[in-house]
């Protein structure tokens, strides 16, 4: 059956041509069942290649597709072929059944909008990259899916073009994107020098014959690469894309710029892991990188009022633990986090979806509330998503996840005690900020009026969402707790084992705190927005705290700086330049040509007696050089 | 024969074009679509023909060579010879010819046989450029496209045509006649070594000349065709060019008058001037960085969409400057899909940009946007070019960029990440493009219509065309590589370390990795 | 026949004349007199040739000399008509008020 | 003199006949018409003279005259452009004068004193058909007497001619003075003998230069050029721009070649001074200039200085180079003055580049000529000005003259400039100020266009197809 890879990634592209070059004449329903009936096929196939792979494992642990060759230029011959093994696997059915629910929500969920063609034209052509890059045998191959998600999520942030704020928006997430792209192009550069290939599994294959561990040239292609992951994932220092990038439609925002696309970064450090492994000083930037960025945008998520923007930053909180795990060598735990994670923020951005739909568009938190009743089906899932984010121990997933991730970064080799502290305040705070958000959309009274009720199309993938995010944590399991690894033993087959410094009996301890520090949270958040809101405005009154409040609302400064730093700098030369300096030179030459014209048609006066004294001075000139010499 | 027939359809489509034009305007336009579209498919059909056999003869490039004396006394004869790549430019040049033609079907209502006649000959001259293996004949077609080009500009441009057509004029005049003033110098040098006094292109190569001067005579060429290429000291001409140009002659200028440049330094500088292009390498690389940057900053900063199009191919030729120069195999074939995807790409962008201005009077950006609603197709294409243009993967130029940068990267780490860095502003202007155009807020009360049927036409042949170099761009590596494999032999130390490289390289594959893994 | 003298004295007394035939020129400002000073250069040089031919003792000098008469007579004449025309035009004969063709 | 030195002298004879001829033809009161035709059939015998004494070649007629390819090469192009200039003249003259018939006397003889200065060997000679070509030039220009641009023109031209002759004759007698002969070769063998050079006859060099530079109109002394073109009537603008220069410079090429005064160091140095300033101020006084004549004007004073770079070298590449140059330059600049010509009313010249404005879509096949002259002296490709740059070029680059061809090219680009600018008016507008169809002679006024697109014509066909002149001047010596 694996032989029917080719179509998982062909079927979206399919309905991305037809939708493109014929939106025009095919009639909504049409366009609803091309759009979503191709990724929910996908999904399908990718089911039956997953039972038969799973099953019936190939001998080499992957297969591979190759489908022509790309072009063949001296050493260098990329060819398209799609090359799946667990790793790649788990991708593509994350890929594909997210995406399948999300399409088949948006089916409902844009009903209205006149641009319901291009939209699901866009969101296919998103899906057939993601695949691609996923897929990708090569990483000229996984770049052009990457550029090409970063393609579709431009079109999709800038969905509503009308508004020229949606399209800075989008423009912003490119080009903050593309400035890691260039150091990953670089650093498929140095790949290419070094190996004389970009295949990946025969770059893996000699790197530790090429480089010994802690090699210098390995940093540098890591710390490149990591610069790829660190745009694409929304990493600091180049996550301020992501919050406003939330411009899209939900449904976008639920499948790229939560499930899929954002992860891209933590997907090519996976894949790349043997060159991270030869160099601990890069798996220690990404270890870094991911704590610092889940710290971040934890406090600014606590500051956020509209919900989407709350959600973007919990994501690059969340992924930055992701980071975190990958850093610390907790490879299996990084991509097990990236799954429960696609479940239920896609599950939470789908939901606020129809909380925002159903409240008129209205994205403010502090004017929603009260709709614990009036929206049950949304509450309810809302409220498995939440659990699922602050990591309610036992019953969420996301509790097995993420908790993984914080006794790996206390217990594993290159584990530290400050990393494990800093994850844990960030739980704590990630409890803290859903707890927030819960109550304010949910509890308290009704500050808007509900316009329209989530249909069945929206609310089925809710709950199937809802589903997995509930249980789906048990198909891996702690040591002390049923060690259950279904999920690690077969990513296994990719990932090298995470090297443990700390015994396994220290575990429970750090179970114990985590659940605390996410109790701790919501029961903070329950005093302040619930039960004693007044000591909220008892916080406004101080000077101290408004500051930070604004600090961490802007997300730590970080565009001002950029603007600062970059941005106004290059504007500014590139106007004050508009004209082209280098120009002036050439209208100076034309200038100097002018005046001598000038001046020398004055000598022709017209004055017989002037020329008479020009031909007697040049005869004295002719006669004094001669004589001269 | 075929390349003597070919100038010749051009010529004479010309010359009939204009005398009929003078009592049926349709009839010059017909006249011209057909001599185009003849020598298209007669050129397909021999790059078919030959391109089976194309890489069995690797030692010989040269798939024809007609030769005929012209002024026997000077040595000078009328010789035409087409290698790979003079016949992929040449397939270029008549397919945006008559994309040329397409597009100025409506547009050009006055003295149609004239514009004809010039379109024609200009095109003639390039042909003429692209074949000529005599270096007098070469500069010969060289020149004789100027004036033609002039008259295009000068006649049928907008407002500000005459000062346009004058710079494009002089810049390149005065930078070709340094380049006779060199190809005489040669001339000389090698018939005092040898007492054979010619021209032929095949008997000056390897010509015997001292250091020095063989640098200033390099120079004397290369002058001239950087100012066609353009890099950046010597680039102010394109952008009141492109601008001024009636649509067609911005995508001829664009398409192919640029790329005269680059393939005059394939084509002469660097197989007559080896050690000379060695040591001028760092330089143009160098230069050709900083045209990638300033181009590229200039670009972003322009509100007249022509001429922002215009300083992104200052940026572009950038790179081919800087992937000429590095010497290798890689970067080479980059150079030459450069040159035909960039054509393709710009071209499409000049074409919109035309429509756009016969639809809205305006070429300053400030004064579109929105028209995504009224125009949902061209909205959609400018984005694919402007995707294009930024090198998103999938698309010609990606190949093209990514190949001359993996080259350059080997000959100079520096600037090709500085290079490198210029794919970053390549996106901040490309999708400011679209951005101001096409998304925002509409303001426009009047209504404007989509693409018409003709223009659906002429846009699906460039998206085919950039799509399928995007994804299958053998043909054209097949093509170019005897040439290209000819030109890495001239520079021998250069490519010996990839050969090595690339030997060690191999052996360890795939199943080695498994191996490896199961220890 | 013994010259009593030099060649040299000859030539540069021609010198002379030449010299004051440009000084002529140069400073007048009517035509006509602009005209004899330019006799005046050319008999001067006339009268090299005829110094010239002494010297090597051949009769191209005063052959050339004589040319040269009639040249200048030829071209007085034509100067004169010039002239007439001039006054007729411009009731003037100063040369400084013929500057209609200048730049 | 023997019956050969007749049949050599033949051309010559023809024209000096000629002229009295048709003042036997004037005397007997024929129509204008008449005269013009039958003056036109006198050319075309004198020009198909020339092709039956070639079998005589090279026929020395002592002391004055010599009769070799290129003396009859370059009166063949003098003849010719006479020709043309008369072809041109009807229409002009008709409508201006009740009776120009002496013209052609006066076209006749200043044809036959052009003549003699291209076949002279002798300072006689020389001096005799200057004289003749300068004397009738007097004359010609002040021609349209009422004029006051002619008489102002034909009266700064006497003096200064007159100026200049006397300087170039007290420089032939000094030089006859050091070396007690006047004849080329006579001076070159008492050269030979001399140690070093006298300063007496580099002073005699220098005055000869002085009156030679004159007639070129070469910088410094090129300061009347502008006056007379402008002020003089169009034909015969187009008459001193070819013949007359032509004539004055196949004399010094033959002087500087027989006496080798490329040896000298100085002489040399001079001319090459001179060469470079013409180039570059020739071009510049043209850059702004908005009189169409004096465009001309200052860019022949620039391509005389393009013809001294080839002259330099005195090799055989530079006798090539200069005649192929002087045809190129020949048949440019006759076709310039003739659609000037052309164009002209009764009243002024067509001289106010204005007036050329639409010129291409009112006159789409004169606007074609027009551009195809400028073009080729601009030196575009497909013109016969190219392949001329081309040979001076390598005329010069095989001297090694790198930093004047260096300067010819960058002076040339200068003069792209205005010419381009000339074309640019044609082209530009829709309407022409020209009025409408005026010419009262219909008849002439199409031979004259015939005959520029005839040049026209030949223009492209030796741009494109040199060969068959270069290989005509295989055999131009001068020695």
């Amino acid at each position: 059956m694996n032989n029917l890879l080719w179509l998982v990634p062909t079927l979206p592209l399919v309905s991305f041509l037809i939708l493109a070059l014929a939106g025009k004449h095919v009639s909504r329903v049409w366009v609803a069942i091309i759009g979503a009936g191709s990724v929910s096929l996908s999904a399908i196939i990718t089911l039956i290649i997953g039972i038969s792979f799973l099953s019936l494992p190939p001998a080499t642990g992957n297969y591979s597709q190759t489908l022509w060759t790309w072009m063949q230029v001296g050493g260098f011959n990329p060819k398209i072929t799609l090359f799946l093994d667990a790793l790649s696997l788990i991708f593509v059915f994350v890929i594909t059944f997210i995406g399948a629910l999300i399409h088949i929500y948006s089916v409902g969920f844009m009903a209205d909008d006149k641009d319901y063609s291009r939209f699901f034209a866009c969101m296919n052509l998103f899906v057939f990259s993601m695949l691609l890059l996923v897929l990708a045998d090569n990483l000229l191959l996984l770049y052009l899916g990457w550029e090409g998600v970063g393609l579709c999520s431009y079109l999709l942030i800038g969905f509503w073009y009308e508004n020229p704020a949606n399209g800075y928006a989008a423009r912003k997430a490119f080009i903050i994107t593309r400035v890691g792209d260039t150091a990953m192009a670089i650093g498929l550069f140095v790949i290419f020098y070094q190996f004389g290939t970009l295949v990946i599994p025969d770059v893996l294959a000699k790197a530790p014959i090429l480089w010994h561990q802690g090699a210098y040239m390995a940093t540098i292609t890591a710390l490149l690469l990591l610069a790829g992951g660190v745009g694409k994932s929304a990493q600091l220092p180049l996550q301020t894309w992501l919050p406003d990038a939330m411009a899209g439609p939900s449904p976008v925002s639920a499948l790229i710029h939560a499930a899929t696309m954002v992860t891209a970064g933590v997907y090519l450090i996976a894949r790349m892991h043997v060159i991270f492994q030869l160099s601990p000083i890069a798996q220690m930037i990404v270890a870094v990188i991911g704590t610092a960025t889940l710290f971040i945008a934890g406090l600014s998520a606590l500051t956020q009022y509209d919900i989407k923007r709350v959600l973007a930053y919990s994501t690059i909180s969340q992924i930055g633990y992701m980071f975190l795990a990958l850093g610390v060598g907790a490879w299996t735990a990084a991509i097990f986090h990236f799954v429960i994670h696609a479940f239920f923020k896609a599950l939470l951005f789908l939901a606020a979806g129809a909380v925002i739909e159903a409240l008129h568009h209205e994205h403010n938190m502090f004017k929603m509330g009260g709709l614990k009743n009036k929206l049950p089906v949304i509450f309810w899932t809302f409220l498995v998503g939440s659990a699922s984010l602050a990591a309610l121990p036992l019953i969420s997933a996301g509790f097995y996840s993420k908790d993984q991730i914080l006794w790996y970064a206390w217990a594993s080799q290159s584990g530290n005690p400050l990393l494990w502290f800093i994850a844990l305040l960030g739980a704590f705070i990630t409890a803290l900020y859903t707890t927030r958000m819960m109550i304010l959309v949910f509890w308290g009274e009704a500050k808007t009026a509900i316009g329209h009720h989530p249909g069945k199309l929206m609310t089925v993938p809710l709950i199937i969402l809802a589903f997995f995010s509930l249980f789906a944590g048990f198909i891996e399991l702690p040591h002390n707790f049923g060690h259950f690894t279904l999920f690690s033993n077969l990513l296994h087959q990719v990932l090298p084992e995470t090297v443990l410094k700390a015994g396994i009996n220290t575990e429970l301890q750090f179970q114990v705190l985590a659940s605390l520090s996410t109790f701790g949270g919501i029961y903070l958040a329950y005093i302040f927005y619930y039960k004693q809101p007044q000591r909220i405005e008892k916080l406004k009154q101080s000077g101290f705290a408004m500051n930070l409040y604004f600090f961490w609302f802007s997300g730590w400064g970080f565009d001002k700086l950029y603007n600062v730093l970059i941005v106004k700098p290059i504007v500014f030369i590139a106007n004050i330049n508009k004209n082209d300096v280098v120009d002036k030179l050439y209208q100076g030459i034309t200038f100097v040509t002018i005046r001598l014209y000038q001046s020398l048609s004055f000598t022709q006066s017209g004055s017989l007696r002037w020329y008479v004294m020009g031909l007697v001075i040049g005869a004295i000139i002719i006669l004094s050089i001669q004589i001269m010499l | 024969m075929i390349l003597v027939y070919l100038i010749g359809i051009l010529m004479g489509g010309g010359l009939l074009a204009l005398m009929l034009g003078q009592w049926n305007k349709n009839l010059s336009r017909w006249i011209a679509l057909c001599a185009l579209s003849t020598g298209f498919i007669a050129l397909l059909f021999f790059w078919i023909d030959q391109y089976r056999t194309i890489n069995i003869h690797l030692s010989n490039p040269w798939m024809i060579d007609y030769r005929h004396d012209w002024i026997p006394l000077f040595g000078i004869s009328f010789h035409l010879g087409i290698d790979g790549l003079s016949l992929l430019l040449l397939v270029l040049t008549f397919f945006l010819g008559i994309l040329a033609v397409l597009c100025s079907w409506n547009d050009v209502k006055e003295r149609v046989g004239f514009y004809y006649f010039n379109l024609l000959w200009i095109l003639a001259g390039i042909s003429g450029v692209f074949m000529a293996m005599d270096l007098f004949l070469f500069y010969f077609f060289w020149e004789m496209m100027l004036i033609p080009m002039y008259f295009l500009i000068g006649i049928w441009g907008s407002e500000n045509r005459v000062y346009a057509a004058y710079k494009f004029f002089i810049f390149t005049q005065a930078s070709g006649l340094l380049m006779l003033l060199a190809i005489i110098g040669l001339y000389f040098i090698h018939g005092r070594n040898t007492g054979i006094y010619t021209f032929n292109y095949f008997e000056l190569l390897g010509t015997a000349i001292s250091p020095g001067i063989a640098f200033w005579l390099m120079l004397g060429f290369m002058i001239a065709f950087v100012v066609k290429l353009p890099i950046v000291p010597f680039h102010t001409w394109l952008p009141d060019a492109h601008s001024e140009a009636p649509t067609a002659g911005s995508l001829i200028l664009a398409g192919l008058l640029l790329k005269t440049g680059a393939y005059g330094i394939l084509r002469f500088v660097l197989p007559l001037f080896p050690q000379a292009a060695r040591e001028l390498a760092p330089w143009a690389m160098l230069f050709g960085v900083i045209g990638i940057i300033y181009g590229a900053i200039l670009a972003y900063s322009q509100t007249d969409l022509k001429r922002l199009v215009a300083y992104t191919s200052v940026s572009h030729m950038g790179f081919v400057i800087l992937g000429i120069f590095a010497f290798n195999e890689l970067a080479l074939q980059g150079v030459v899909m450069q040159l035909v995807t960039h054509a393709i790409s710009t071209g499409a962008l000049f074409i919109m940009a035309g429509m756009l201005k016969e639809r809205l009077h305006t070429r300053d950006i400030n004064h579109m946007g929105g028209l995504w609603t009224e125009m949902p197709q061209m909205g959609a294409i400018a984005m694919l070019f402007a995707m294009a243009s930024l090198g998103l993967p999938g698309l010609g130029n990606f190949i093209a960029e990514f190949l001359i940068l993996v080259g350059a990267f080997k000959a100079n780490v520096l600037l090709t990440i500085i290079a490198t860095i210029g794919l970053i502003f390549s996106a901040i202007y490309s999708l400011r493009i679209v951005q101001k155009v096409f998304l925002g807020p509409s303001e426009r009360q009047d209504p404007v219509h989509d693409f018409s049927f003709r223009e659906i036409m002429v846009m699906a042949a460039l998206t085919l065309s950039i799509v399928w170099l995007g994804l299958y761009p053998q043909p054209v590596i097949n093509t170019v590589k005897p040439m290209i494999n000819k030109l890495e032999y001239i520079f021998p130390i250069e490519n010996k370390n990839t050969q090595k490289e690339n030997h060690q390289a191999t052996p360890l594959n795939a199943h080695q990795y498994r191996v490896k893994k199961q220890e | 026949m013994k010259s009593s003298i030099s060649i040299e004295m000859v030539m540069l007394l021609a010198g002379l004349l030449f010299v004051l035939g440009i000084a002529g020129v140069i400073i007048r400002k009517n035509i006509i007199f602009m005209l004899l000073s330019v006799e005046v250069m050319l008999n001067a040089s006339g009268l090299a040739f005829v110094a010239a031919g002494s010297r090597w003792a051949q009769p191209d000098g005063q052959v050339m000399f004589i040319f040269i008469l009639a040249m200048a007579a030829a071209e007085v004449s034509i100067g004169l008509a010039l002239i007439l025309q001039i006054y007729h035009q411009h009731k003037s004969l100063d040369i400084d008020k013929l500057k209609e063709m200048k730049g | 003199m023997s019956g050969n030195d007749f049949f050599a002298l033949t051309p010559l004879l023809l024209l000096a006949g000629s002229s009295v001829l048709i003042m036997l033809l004037i005397a007997i009161k024929l129509s204008h018409r008449v005269i013009q035709l039958s003056s036109l059939f006198l050319f075309a015998v004198a020009f198909s003279s020339l092709f039956f004494i070639q079998k005589l070649l090279p026929y020395h007629i002592e002391p004055l005259l010599i009769m070799d390819g290129f003396s009859v090469f370059i009166m063949g192009l003098i003849i010719f452009s006479s020709l043309v200039v008369n072809i041109l003249s009807y229409i002009y003259f008709e409508e201006k004068e009740d009776s120009p018939k002496e013209y052609y006397v006066l076209l006749f003889l200043c044809t036959l004193g052009a003549c003699v200065l291209a076949v002279s060997k002798h300072f006689i000679s020389l001096f005799l058909g200057l004289e003749i070509l300068t004397v009738g030039l007097y004359a010609l220009i002040a021609y349209l007497r009422e004029r006051h641009h002619n008489i102002e023109a034909g009266i700064k031209y006497l003096v200064l001619a007159a100026f200049s002759s006397a300087f170039l004759l007290f420089g032939m007698a000094l030089i006859y003075l050091q070396t007690g002969s006047m004849e080329f070769s006579m001076i070159a063998r008492s050269l030979t003998s001399l140690q070093s050079l006298s300063p007496l006859f580099l002073t005699g060099l220098g005055m000869m230069l002085v009156g030679v530079g004159f007639k070129l109109a070469v910088v410094p002394f090129h300061m009347w050029t502008a006056d007379v073109y402008q002020g003089a009537p169009a034909p015969v603008t187009a008459f001193i721009a070819t013949a007359s220069k032509g004539g004055v410079f196949a004399v010094l090429f033959r002087f500087f070649i027989m006496i080798d005064g490329f040896r000298f160091k100085v002489v040399m140095l001079i001319l090459i001074g001179i060469a470079i300033a013409s180039m570059i101020i020739g071009n510049l006084l043209a850059v702004q200039q908005k009189n169409v004549k004096r465009i001309l004007a200052y860019s022949s004073i620039a391509h005389l200085g393009y013809l001294l770079v080839a002259f330099m070298p005195g090799s055989m590449m530079s006798i090539k180079a200069v005649s192929f140059y002087l045809i190129a330059y020949f048949m440019t600049t006759l076709t310039a003055f003739g659609i000037v010509t052309i164009l002209s009313n009764k009243e002024t010249d067509a001289e106010d580049i204005e007036s050329y404005k639409a010129l291409f879509w009112q006159h789409p096949v004169l606007a074609c000529i027009f551009s195809s002259s400028l073009l080729s002296l601009a030196g575009i490709p497909l013109t016969v000005g190219f392949v001329g740059k081309f040979y001076i070029l390598a005329a010069g680059l095989q001297a090694g003259l790198w930093v004047t061809a260096l300067i010819l090219v960058i002076s040339s680009v200068i003069g792209l400039y205005y010419y381009l600018r000339i074309i640019t008016i044609m082209f530009a507008g829709q309407k022409s100020i020209l009025s409408e169809e005026k010419k009262a002679n219909p008849f002439f006024y199409r031979v004259s266009i015939i005959a520029l697109s005839v040049l026209t014509l030949l223009i492209i066909w030796l741009g494109v197809y040199p060969s068959v002149v270069i290989s005509f001047m295989e055999y131009f010596r001068l020695k």
